[in-house]
């Protein structure tokens, strides 16, 4: 049991670590504002990844929850993608 | 299983058949061209033969399934002794029925992405074109031509208030937009639709190849290509245009008058344009409709513009007439909202 | 806990009293009756405003001759009793609204998806019956709010069941979009919050709560097609909820997520947040909303089609005394329209300013989409052909989804090239082609799965003379109304007009459109045969044996009307859920062999 | 649901439970979806009206770190009820209804701090996006802390057992959608 204990605390340790990352990156101006803009993303995907797997527990679920879990990111970027393309790139203002 | 009445089943048979020999569905393929003739020969006839394409691969399709319904109804109806055959499927069956549509459906798809390229993305270079400023508000259309001076902003500017002015037979390019909510620039003769929408510059280009005209002998509308109408005498103005309604459906007869105590009116006749004695006028100058396809509020229905389409010379006298008397109706719309909050829209491209 | 002894024990005792037994009762039986009572409702609402719709087209501006007279001055008459031009808007806009949300998607999903999927796969009741309750719940004040705002001082909102912005989202755009809209917001997030929880509901349900031997090559197509569309339903509907929420804050909080900067009211004055004048804001898009709004009502139509599918499938291979053609190939094709269900929205926005290279990617999508629903009509045809066809009524109303759909689909094509769709965008051809799809093709399979399981809901047999009088009537009056459309949309008549007579090149489809509405009312009178005939047989109809109509699916292998805990023992299923006519059939002595029944040794 | 004996679930109601959950969290975050988009738009479209740390970070960092502590919290309590000890699931709950609130609170510091300068959601584009995304994952939360309260009060009534404990791992997968959409919120929002 208290290995799970254990694990529980580690993600919730990293969780910090990765959130007082995301801040101070921020604050980093070495990083041009689309580096800001990925890194900020990596850590979000990463945190959500661990509270997915770990506190969600998707790591011990079948493939189902999986699917389910992803499906939606699937479609957020379908959306995302098609307005990008049409109200940014492609509209000539 | 319930008793069945062979009479009603019969009739519900005879209603099926009767459905597919349906003269509406072929009248409704070759009305397409009838009803609202194309004046646009750049784009409108790809269009209409398009539509003719589309329409008999459909009514093949239309006829076999639905044909095929009815047969297998009469063939394989529930009768004594006769029992239902056993099949999960038949894999070659289902493979060509498969395969062919999604030919066709792919074939129809990248076959029209040029057509669709042509009419929307490329737009014709200024030089071919004369360009028109569109700016579509609750319940009227907007125009502004650039005026001799080729700039828009201008205090030369030419504006008017639902008349659009186009030269036969030459590419206008309509640079759109709406003030209030969406409303849809829609030209049936020349088989254009675009959407007005506020904030947003949309680009179209369309060309009217037939110069609409009103037969005065027989009251109604007639297309005459600039050749034609050298022969015609065509009355410029000098006529009143009257409907009066026929019944409570609102069907309305329309029909041109001469204005009262006019002697003379300028008609137009091998290309000069003298003032003649009113009675020597056989045709009438009739402009076509534009129409607002999307819904804008509570006046969409009566949301009426009109397209009136100039030889060369009948352009240039009505534009020097504009420039001199200064046409700029509905002024407050350009200088108060279009030049104020949208200047980067008085773009030539 | 092997041979679902968990189940067996889990049998609630039946309540007693009339509060838990009909009202605020967990049994999907009853909730399904609850929304068909609450859909008939609306039906015949939005029956009537389709009426006075066709009465404004065919005689614009004139007296309704009862209506009229009784309420000029109030809803959408003028004092002499005719329509006015906000209230034609008004009723176009909740004709539209209440037919989708309030009468179609309920009984398409909720009356017989809550019916039939735990009867079909062999279990006692859906996963969360509460859930299920709840959604009821939050569907009835959902239409009390859509019903009650044409009580409101401006009327009914009035910019279309779509709401495109600025016209919805300006409230001094026009009367109907204050107020009105508001209620409308609402109303549809509510059923749609309603309709996202049906979905979770029934998918759990399908996926897990299977009866034993019931694996995915024996689910019946009913089920399958529910499967299909609570997966829309749970995935898509959230974003039409979004979008709700966002115009909300645009209307009640000032924000101004579609409303551009520099836009004017109609006595150009400059409107900033919540289309108000004097505020700043401005900077939003209207054309995210037409995005967002179509990304789910793209799979919205097709949770409007594909129950309808599945139905006919029912129906057409039951009476064609025959398996269906091709099973995989028909769950494989609903399952392509689910992927591609996602990646169409933009064939409702060709002509709206969306770029033309996105259209050229939309075209390919939309023609794609064509194909399984091509795929599937040739799959009903396969099941027609050498099968011994009784033309009973349910079959007669599974025979015109057929042949209705294939119109409604093959006008889809010509919309779906997107030259010819820059002509016919926005008319009536549009309404012809959805007419067909949704009326041609979901309504008629509603009326064939009504008058079908009408003995498994009731225990009671509908009169089968009234049925065949009233599918005849339906039949032809659909066609006269709505096949003419499409001449009127090749005639260039837009959508949404109180009137075409003001355009001189509309004149000649002036008479076409007395010709629909005349038919329009009969078609209207004729539905009332159908309720009454429902009605009637609930309390009268002689009673109904088990298995009426020799089918084989698990909800005919116990008695009529089904019993509250549906199964006495859940069922082990032996074989697939079409199998008429097979050797397994004639060892038993009949043309049909049920789910479950055990083969003699 | 009247407090009857000791209910059973059966292994196979809990995987419906959280299949169905599962399926209600993807519909959440569909919910969120058109918010980012419009956010996305907005931010290209008008690269002007914001930079970064225009909002107000500190208490944006403060309310993450509460949210990454109030789910470890949350762990546990789903861990406790798990082993069927009421008493632990009741108080791990309410500490995470307490840092619910704690967010709450300082989310409300926060907007008043903003509407004294009269930045209000109609000010501009960039407010009603901001406004609007907070506001409603500040709803959810409020929602989050409400069903925790019952089900801490029930938690210490006795009534989750070893054997009855789903209504605990759907608040837990609630909580940490919650948490997952504020991860997202938090970095766009405030830190680019």
């Amino acid at each position: 049991m208290n290995s799970a204990i254990t694990n529980k605390l580690n993600i919730f340790i990293t969780l910090l670590v990765i959130t007082a990352v995301q801040i101070g990156l921020s604050y980093a101006d070495f990083l041009a504002p689309v580096g800001h803009i990925i890194a900020a993303l990596l850590l979000a995907a990463s945190e959500t990844i661990l509270v997915g797997l770990f506190f969600m527990g998707l790591k011990n679920d079948d493939r189902l929850l999986r699917t389910t879990a992803l499906f939606p990111f699937v479609l957020f970027c379908i959306m995302n993608g098609a307005l990008v393309l049409d109200v940014l790139i492609f509209m000539k203002h | 299983m319930q008793k069945r009445h062979p009479w009603l089943v019969g009739l519900g048979l005879l209603s099926m058949v009767g459905w597919l020999l349906l003269p509406a569905k072929a009248f409704a393929g070759l009305s397409f061209g009838k009803l609202v003739p194309n004046l646009n020969f750049a784009f409108g006839n790809t269009i209409d033969s398009l539509y003719s394409i589309i329409f008999w691969i459909v009514t093949i399709l239309f006829i076999g399934t639905e044909g095929a319904i009815v047969l297998f109804i009469i063939l394989y109806r529930k009768r004594d002794g006769h029992k239902a055959h056993y099949s999960h499927g038949n894999k070659f069956a289902e493979l060509t029925w498969t395969l062919i549509p999604m030919a066709i459906l792919v074939w129809l798809a990248i076959f029209q992405q040029s057509t669709w390229a042509f009419i929307r993305a490329d737009m014709p270079p200024a030089s071919e074109s004369n360009l028109v400023q569109v700016f579509a508000e609750q319940f009227a259309w907007n125009f502004r031509y650039a005026g001799p001076d080729g700039k828009f902003g201008t205090p030369d500017d030419i504006m008017t208030i639902n008349q659009l002015h186009v030269q036969v037979g030459k590419k206008t390019v309509a640079h759109i937009s709406a003030k209030d909510v969406i409303h849809s620039f829609f030209i049936p003769y020349a088989r254009i639709k675009q959407d007005a929408v506020p904030g947003m510059l949309n680009r179209i280009w369309f060309e009217i190849d037939k110069i609409p005209c009103w037969d005065l002998k027989a009251q109604q509308m007639v297309f005459f290509s600039p050749d034609e109408i050298k022969e015609k005498k065509v009355a410029l103005d000098g006529f009143a245009f009257k409907a009066d309604n026929v019944d409570i459906t609102g069907v309305k007869k329309y029909h041109y008058d001469p204005l009262p105590d006019t002697k003379t009116a300028p008609i137009l006749y091998e290309g000069k344009i003298e003032d003649r004695p009113i009675e020597e006028a056989e045709y009438v100058q009739h402009p076509i409709e534009i129409a607002c396809a999307q819904l804008c509020g509570l006046g969409h229905y009566r949301m009426v513009g009109y397209v009136v389409v100039d030889t060369p010379e009948t352009y240039d006298r009505w534009m020097q007439q504009a420039i001199q008397n200064k046409l700029r109706s509905g002024e407050s719309k350009w200088t108060d909202i279009w030049d104020k909050y949208y200047p980067q829209y008085n773009t030539a491209e | 806990m092997t041979e679902h002894a968990a189940h067996a024990e889990e049998i609630h005792p039946e309540p007693k009293d009339f509060f838990h037994k009909y009202v605020w009762s967990y049994d999907h039986k009853v909730i399904s009756k609850q929304y068909l009572f609450t859909a008939f409702f609306f039906l015949i609402v939005g029956g009537l405003l389709a009426m006075l719709i066709r009465w404004q087209l065919a005689y614009p501006f004139q007296p309704v001759p009862v209506l009229g007279s009784l309420l000029h001055g109030h809803l959408f008459f003028d004092d002499s009793g005719a329509i006015t031009p906000e209230g034609y808007l008004q009723l176009t806009t909740m004709h539209g609204s209440i037919m989708i949300f309030f009468v179609m998607i309920p009984m398409l999903v909720a009356v017989f998806g809550n019916y039939l999927i735990p009867l079909q796969i062999g279990a006692r009741d859906v996963a969360f019956p509460l859930l299920n309750a709840l959604s009821y719940w939050l569907y009835l004040p959902a239409g009390i709010l859509a019903f009650s705002s044409f009580f409101l001082a401006k009327g009914a909102a009035e910019a279309g069941w779509t709401g495109y912005p600025p016209l919805s989202d300006v409230s001094s755009s026009t009367p109907g979009s204050g107020s009105g809209q508001i209620f409308w917001l609402l109303s549809v997030f509510l059923v749609g919050f309603s309709s996202i929880l049906g979905g979770v509901n029934f998918l759990t349900t399908i996926v897990k709560m299977r009866a034993p031997g019931m694996t995915w090559d024996r689910l019946p197509l009913v089920t399958w097609s529910q499967l299909i569309t609570a997966v829309f339903q749970a995935l898509a509907t959230p974003v039409l909820g979004s979008a709700m929420a966002l115009m909300f804050m645009d209307k009640v909080f000032h924000t101004s997520f579609f409303i551009p900067s520099g836009l004017q009211n109609s006595d150009d004055q400059l409107v900033g947040g919540g289309g108000l004048v004097g505020n700043a804001g401005g900077g939003g898009h209207p054309l995210l909303w037409q995005h967002i709004f179509w990304f789910y009502s793209h799979p919205a139509v097709y949770i409007l089609i594909l129950p309808g599918m599945g139905l006919a499938s029912e129906l057409i291979a039951t009476f064609s005394r025959k398996p269906i053609f091709a099973y995989k190939p028909m769950v494989g094709s609903m399952a392509t329209i689910m992927g591609l269900g996602f990646i169409v929205w933009g064939h409702h926005m060709f002509v709206s300013g969306m770029s033309p290279a996105m259209g050229m990617g939309f075209m390919m999508t939309t023609m794609l989409i064509a194909l399984p629903s091509g795929v599937k009509v040739f799959n009903w045809l396969g099941t027609l052909h050498r099968g011994s066809i009784h033309l009973t009524v349910p079959m007669l109303h599974g025979l015109s989804f057929l042949s209705m759909f294939i119109i409604g689909g093959l006008s889809g094509i010509f919309m779906a090239a997107t030259p010819v769709d820059i002509y016919i965008h926005d008319t009536y051809y549009i309404i012809a082609h959805f007419h067909y799809v949704v009326f041609g093709g979901s309504v008629f399979a509603v009326f064939g799965g009504l008058y079908y399981w009408f003995p498994k809901m009731w225990g009671r047999k509908m009169n089968d003379k009234l049925g065949y009088l009233h599918w005849f009537l339906t039949f032809v009056t659909f066609n006269c109304t709505f096949f003419p459309m499409h001449l009127l949309g090749e005639g260039g008549q837009m959508r949404r007009l109180a009137t075409s007579t003001g355009y001189e090149y509309l004149q000649p489809m002036q008479d076409i459109n007395v010709f629909i509405s005349v038919s329009a009312f009969i078609l209207g009178a004729s539905q009332i045969i159908f309720l009454f005939n429902y009605f009637y047989s609930i309390v009268k109809g002689p009673k109904a044996e088990a298995n009426p109509w020799n089918a084989i699916t698990l909800e005919w292998t116990i008695p009529s009307p089904a019993p509250y805990h549906n199964f006495d023992k859940i069922p082990t299923v032996y074989r697939g859920p079409y199998e008429y006519s097979g050797e397994e059939a004639e060892k038993v002595g009949r043309d049909w062999i049920a789910q479950d029944e055990k083969l003699p040794a | 649901m009247e407090h009857t004996a000791v209910r059973v679930e059966t292994e196979e109601r809990l995987e419906n439970v959280s299949f169905g959950m599962w399926l209600f969290i993807s519909s959440e975050i569909m919910f969120f979806t058109p918010f980012f988009a419009m956010y996305i738009i907005m931010r290209n479209a008008h690269p002007e009206l914001s930079h970064p740390h225009m909002l107000n970070v500190p208490i944006a960092s403060v309310n993450t770190f509460i949210l990454v502590i109030s789910s470890l919290f949350m762990t546990n309590a789903v861990n406790a009820s798990k082993s069927g000890d009421g008493v632990k699931t009741s108080n791990n709950l309410l500490l995470t209804a307490l840092c619910g609130l704690a967010f709450l609170v300082l989310k409300a510091v926060e907007y008043s701090g903003e509407i004294k300068e009269d930045l209000l959601p109609s000010t501009n584009i960039f407010y009603s996006c901001y406004y609007t995304m907070t506001g409603f994952h500040g709803l959810h939360i409020l929602i989050g802390v409400i069903v925790m309260g019952i089900l801490a009060w029930r938690a210490r009534r006795g009534d989750f057992t070893k054997t009855y404990n789903s209504p605990i791992e759907v608040c837990g997968l609630y909580w940490c959608l919650v948490e997952v959409v504020w991860f997202f919120l938090f970095p766009v929002l405030y830190l680019v």
